[in-house]
């Protein structure tokens, strides 16, 4: 018993990652923290994009199941459970079967190596950027069995598209990542480092976003991959694999039930791990804003105030809404519903507040904050573009991206070599 | 890190390999097989990995698993399944392949027994944290780098394929 | 397409005369239900011409009236423009070159011309070519079924150099085929598919003539004034739920 | 550009062919799909994603409108023709209520043409704002619908204050109106033009000069002018061809004449053109309107026209401007209480033969691109 105990503290005050540090219980939490967050973000997710587009869109969103359609994702992922799951006749059972089990696990093996603080990761890998890269690149697998394995002409196509398409942006994906990895190389040492803490570190070391190094490389590279990322996770306007209007629903038509919400889950957390990728290697990770100009104790202090006060206000603003409720007695228990989720914010916001937790928490905090930003910006893609044509779409990632990536990079690398 | 239950691990992934290379060749559906492939090749990284090469196994998933086998399955699900299933699998030269299957196989066991000699006994000399360094190293170093005229062939070679490639398919350039 | 789809596989029933052989399905088949015994609406008329005399037999002007209705018994007489003769050079035109083949009248400001049917390919490439009534506007067909020639199949024409619109019409007896237009105006394609659909008009030279907003397996011709609603709806309901029409 | 004659039929019976080359794909589309804008059925012949041909299948929504009329009187029938384009429902009983009064020679009063003009030009204003946001959405663009359905209710609001109905609405009749406008009315369109300019403004803003939206409709689904006359296609994809034609000013009806607006035309017939020629539409609609609604004259709504409507022997064609195109009312006249034969030209039906042509060589995307811009509405192409 004892021996656990130690074996549980000993980690503690270590500066790596549980799984460098190899403490397997740490590991399996983190683990398990990731999943139980991740999955709670997607539901999240779920609900502010319905919202947010729903406001963009001068109508309201849900509104029925829960104050403010709160409990709309949960009682869509029990209808989703409950519904039959359906296997076309002709289909492929076992591919079938198999394809959306690879996209989610495609999915959410890359949170291995997500960097949610300077301890806060599962592991850290010596080639984190790549493991990301590849192990993202392995859900187009599932995309595309599964459009094949359902027999059916439209899933087909929207596979096709799908496959096509992934393969070419993540070429200039790599081109914009290889040229983060380049700048990290500009140390005195002039090694650089694969490593997801590692790139946010030279980050730290090197006093600026690499956004904002060599500008404007830093920012085209962001561009680069900005616009890849929303392709590579087939969201708006590059959505043509599930283009509704064209291919009903794309690769996943004949999904139902509990398989086809494992597609939309895997959706939403491959949005999660795209933006993961771009906060760490171009927006600092998890460091705070001006974590070098401002520095001191009470700089310290003001920063760590954010998650508290974030949490606080979010808390104010579902107090206000509470108390617009209607009066009528059918909307009592909603009212009460509202009033309680405002007290949970109000209560977590007091205890981040509280230094110490505050301290630990702040670096998942702005990372967190940054991948929101990320998320806003998915879903104000999707209320505003229309979507890209199969050609368009190709001649962008070929035409537009692919050079630009090549240019920025040997930029890179020609800035690089004069700068040290 | 110390590593944890290698030997585990080992048979764990090489048996992935070998069953996921016995299904390569023994199922009548392509795109099964393909799966398999991909199931092999991803064990075969996670080997990389346990030999200390993380970024030879990343590389592997990358561009195997990820890039080539999507690309093959692309070929595939344009095939007519259908046909493929109803043609026979083995030749009448199963004989002959048997034979230099079992050859290969002895091969492998003399090295295996007798061959100690020939390959230093332990591990790759660089360790996990500098193996990716390690790499570049070999390929890219001012002073180290013995590969960099054989590394620029090959890409030249991939660059002739390449051209070659879209030449031959395309009708009218 | 081949007709034999279309038409009743099921023998005629007594009463009615049998078509000629090798002409397509005629109105009064459409009756030849399983429930033979229904009444339609209209009765078919019983004596028919025999539609090869046709083109040479109906002299034209002969006692064509102006007024479409004028093979039906006199309605109650509301008093009514008539129509008169409408002049113009084209006209006159076409009347030097087709004698009296060609009829043409105003009624209530708008101008047609009925045209013998052994006249109307030329007419309409002439209409078109000439003197450039380059739109068709539409393409129907009107069933008198007392009459000898049943069908009047119009063309709505308009010319965009001239602003004007006219309508051709010709008639043509029940198993008569007409030239397609599709060569003249493309429009007519979907047009001459639906006048066929809806009349068993056939239209010789027509790229793909078939039905068109009726199923493929569609038993008659429902824009005939001879077919039966009700007989329709009772072999449907027979067929297909098993009990009695309720109409 | 093919010529539209030369088109051939797509041999779809003959499985040989399209089984023995490999690069060809037959899709169907439809008649349950989300761009297809109802039950239309589209079978796509492909190549990759090149489309080879198509074949319209249409007929599922068949209601057999003109065997109807001829079982039913003149009054009775009014209300059918609202059914056939029912987002135009306004123009369509226009047509219908104006063939019939050609045919009984009489004419309505100046009263009720005003309130007519007024309200079939707000309904081609609802109709493009119809069309407007689904094409946006079949193009992927979601939001502009959810704006052009907020504006168009006030429209509907309009009607159902005037009429009860809003959608179909029956708001004319033979020789007339049966209501008077509302107490308000005037207030009520005057508000509506004020309200919908800026709004109209809105909906180019977000699509009219967004690159995606260009590079997706400019070049696409083009069609000559040349073509257009002879498939018979009219309205607003005929004048974004460049012909400059509208039934408004060639052979005016009810009193167009005394109206000033003008007739947007483009010059390279792609998607884009129609688009913005359904744009200016739209804000000459609001000038046509904002001219009729000043100038409401005082005095009777209905014509003297029978009870029971037996109007002459003889036959009419009547055609107006709908929001589609040109709808025709071809109306036989046996003497008796119902029509012997009432004919429908429906703009939709005709316009969508040219679906074939404006698609050919394109990719599957423009496919739901051009049958969006064509602007169907299925009731009407299947009656």
């Amino acid at each position: 018993m004892h021996v656990i105990i130690d074996y549980i503290q000993s980690y503690l005050g270590s500066d790596q990652t549980p799984g460098a540090a190899g403490n397997w219980f740490w590991a399996t939490v983190y683990v398990l923290l990731v999943f139980v967050g991740l999955s709670v973000a997607v539901i999240a997710m779920n609900w502010l994009e319905r919202k947010i587009l729903a406001h963009m869109q001068v109508r309201l969103g849900p509104m029925r199941v829960g104050p403010h359609g709160l409990l709309q994702p949960i009682a869509d992922a029990l209808k989703l459970l409950l519904k039959e799951d359906l296997i076309p006749s002709e289909a492929d059972k076992t591919v079938f079967w198999i394809a959306p089990f690879i996209v989610v696990l495609a999915a959410f093996t890359v949170f291995v190596v997500v960097p949610f603080g300077p301890t806060h990761a599962i592991t850290d890998m010596n080639i984190g950027i790549l493991f990301m890269l590849g192990v993202s690149s392995l859900s187009v697998l599932g995309i595309v069995t599964a459009g094949w394995a359902s027999n059916s002409h439209y899933p087909l196509i929207g596979a096709l598209r799908s496959s096509a398409q992934m393969v070419s942006y993540e070429v200039a994906m790599g081109l914009a990542v290889v040229s983060v990895i380049l700048m990290t190389s500009l140390n005195p040492t002039g090694t650089g480092t694969l490593s997801m803490i590692g790139i946010v570190r030279a980050q730290q070391a090197q006093g600026t976003w690499f956004i904002f190094k060599f500008f404007p490389l830093g920012l085209i590279g962001f561009f680069i991959f900005a616009v890849a990322m929303v392709a590579e996770t087939n969201r708006a306007p590059f959505d043509l694999p599930e283009a509704e209007s064209e291919l009903t629903a794309g690769f996943h038509t004949e999904y139902s039930g509990f398989r086809w919400s494992l597609f939309f889950l895997a959706e939403y957390s491959a949005m999660i791990a795209v933006s993961s990728i771009a906060v760490t290697l171009w927006l600092g990770g998890w460091l705070r804003p001006f974590p070098n100009a401002l520095q001191g104790a009470r700089w310290d202090f003001f920063f760590a105030l954010f998650p508290g006060i974030t949490f606080l206000f979010l808390g104010a603003l579902a107090i206000f809404s509470a108390s617009r409720m209607p009066k009528h007695p059918y909307f009592r228990i909603q009212t009460l519903g509202l009033a309680g989720f405002a007290a949970v914010l109000v209560l977590i916001g007091a205890v981040l507040l509280y230094p110490p937790v505050s301290r630990v928490v702040q670096d998942v905090f702005w990372f967190s904050a940054k991948v929101a930003a990320f998320m806003y910006l998915y879903i104000w893609y999707r209320g505003t573009f229309p979507r890209y044509r199969f050609d368009q779409l190709m001649k962008v990632g070929w035409k537009v991206l692919l050079p630009t990536g090549l240019a920025v990079l040997i930029l890179t690398a020609t800035a690089g070599f004069f700068v040290r | 890190m110390a590593p944890v239950a290698t030997p585990f691990f080992f048979y764990l992934l090489a048996a992935t390999m070998i069953i996921g290379g016995v299904l390569v060749i023994t199922r009548k559906n392509a795109v099964h097989s393909a799966l398999a492939l991909i199931t092999a090749l991803l064990a075969q990284a996670g080997i990389y990995l346990m030999l200390y090469a993380p970024f030879v196994a990343g590389v592997q998933i990358i561009l195997y698993a990820g890039g080539i086998m999507v690309l093959f399955l692309f070929v595939i699900m344009l095939i007519s399944i259908e046909r493929t299933e109803k043609e026979r699998q083995f030749n009448k030269q199963w004989l002959v392949g048997i034979a230099t299957a079992g050859a290969l196989g002895g091969l492998f066991i003399a090295v295996y027994t007798k061959g100690k000699s020939l390959f230093p006994e332990g591990r790759l000399s660089y360790p996990e944290s500098g193996n990716t360094q390690g790499v570049a190293d070999l390929l890219y170093g001012q002073h180290t780098g013995t590969y960099m005229f054989s590394f620029e062939i090959a890409s030249l070679l991939l660059l002739v394929a390449i051209i070659g490639a879209v030449v031959m398919a395309k009708k009218r350039i | 397409m081949p007709d034999e789809t279309k038409s009743p596989s099921t023998p005629l029933p007594e009463g009615e005369p049998k078509p000629t052989a090798g002409q397509p399905a005629t109105p009064g088949a459409v009756k030849a239900t399983p429930s033979g015994s229904v009444q339609s609406e209209i009765k078919a008329p019983s004596e028919k011409p025999s539609p090869t005399q046709v083109p040479k037999a109906a002299a034209p002007a002969a006692a064509k009236p102006a007024t479409p209705a004028a093979g039906h018994p006199a309605p109650p007489k509301p008093a009514g423009p008539v129509p008169t003769p409408w002049e113009s050079p084209m006209i006159s035109k076409l009347k030097r070159t087709y004698g009296s083949g060609i009829e043409a009248l105003a009624h209530l400001g708008q101008n047609y011309m009925t045209v013998d049917r052994s006249l109307l390919p030329e007419i309409l490439q002439v209409l078109r070519d000439e003197e450039q009534f380059d739109y068709c506007v539409d393409l129907t067909a009107v069933h008198y079924p007392k009459r000898e020639k049943q069908f009047d199949v119009v063309w709505v024409l308009y010319s965009f150099p001239r602003n004007e619109r006219i309508r051709v019409k010709t008639l043509i007896a029940d198993g008569d085929t007409l030239p397609s237009s599709v060569p003249l105006w493309t429009t007519t394609n979907w047009l001459e598919r639906e006048v066929y659909d809806m009349f068993g008009i056939k239209f010789e030279g027509h790229p793909d003539l078939k039905r068109i907003l009726l199923p493929d397996g569609w038993k008659g011709f429902p824009l005939r004034k001879d077919y039966g609603i009700l007989q329709q709806d009772n072999e449907w309901v027979q067929i297909n739920l098993g009990i009695e029409s309720g109409q | 550009m093919t010529d539209p004659r030369t088109l051939s039929p797509l041999e779809l019976e003959n499985p040989d062919k399209t089984y023995l080359d490999a690069n060809e794909l037959i899709i169907n589309m439809g008649p349950q799909h989300p761009a297809t804008h109802g039950v239309l059925r589209v079978i796509l012949r492909l190549d990759g994603e090149k489309v080879l041909g198509l074949e319209c299948v249409i007929g599922y929504l068949h209601r057999g409108v003109e065997k109807i009329a001829e079982n039913r009187t003149y009054t009775m029938f009014n209300p059918y023709v609202d059914r056939m384009d029912y987002v135009a429902a306004v123009s369509n009983g226009l047509g219908y209520c104006e063939a019939v009064e050609k045919l009984l020679s009489v004419e309505a009063p100046p009263r009720a043409q005003y309130i007519r003009v007024i309200l079939t030009e707000l309904n081609r204003i609802a109709s493009h704002q119809l069309w407007l946001g689904t094409h946006a959405l079949d193009i992927g663009a979601i939001t502009p619908l959810f704006y052009t359905f907020r504006d168009r209710e006030e429209i509907l609001k309009i009607f159902e204050k005037y009429c009860g109905a809003r959608l179909t609405t029956h708001a004319f009749r033979i020789g007339g109106l049966q209501y008077e406008a509302y107490e308000g009315f005037e207030k009520d369109v005057k508000n509506f033009v004020s309200f919908v300019k800026p709004k109209i403004d809105e909906y180019e803003e977000l699509l009219t000069t967004n690159r995606i939206w260009l590079e997706r409709t400019k070049g696409v689904g083009v069609i000559s002018g040349k073509d257009c006359i002879a498939l018979g296609v009219t309205g607003p994809v005929l004048r974004a061809s460049g012909v400059k034609w509208d039934i408004r000013k060639a052979l005016p009806y009810a009193n167009y004449k005394n109206f000033d607006f003008e007739v947007p035309i483009g010059t390279n017939g792609d998607t884009y053109d129609r688009y913005i020629v359904r744009m200016i539409e739209m804000r000459q609609s609001l000038r046509i309107i904002e001219q009729a609604v000043g100038g409401i004259p005082e005095g009777p709504i209905m014509a003297k026209v029978p009870k029971v409507m037996k109007p002459p022997v003889g036959e009419v064609y009547h055609s107006i401007e709908a929001p589609k195109g040109e709808l025709g009312y071809f109306i036989v006249s046996d003497g008796s209480t119902q029509p012997y034969r009432v004919r429908v030209r429906p703009p939709s039906f005709v316009n969508l033969q040219a679906l074939d042509l404006m698609c050919r060589n394109q990719l599957v995307a423009d496919v739901i691109a051009v049958i969006g811009t064509l602007d169907i509405v299925l009731g009407e192409v299947d009656r």
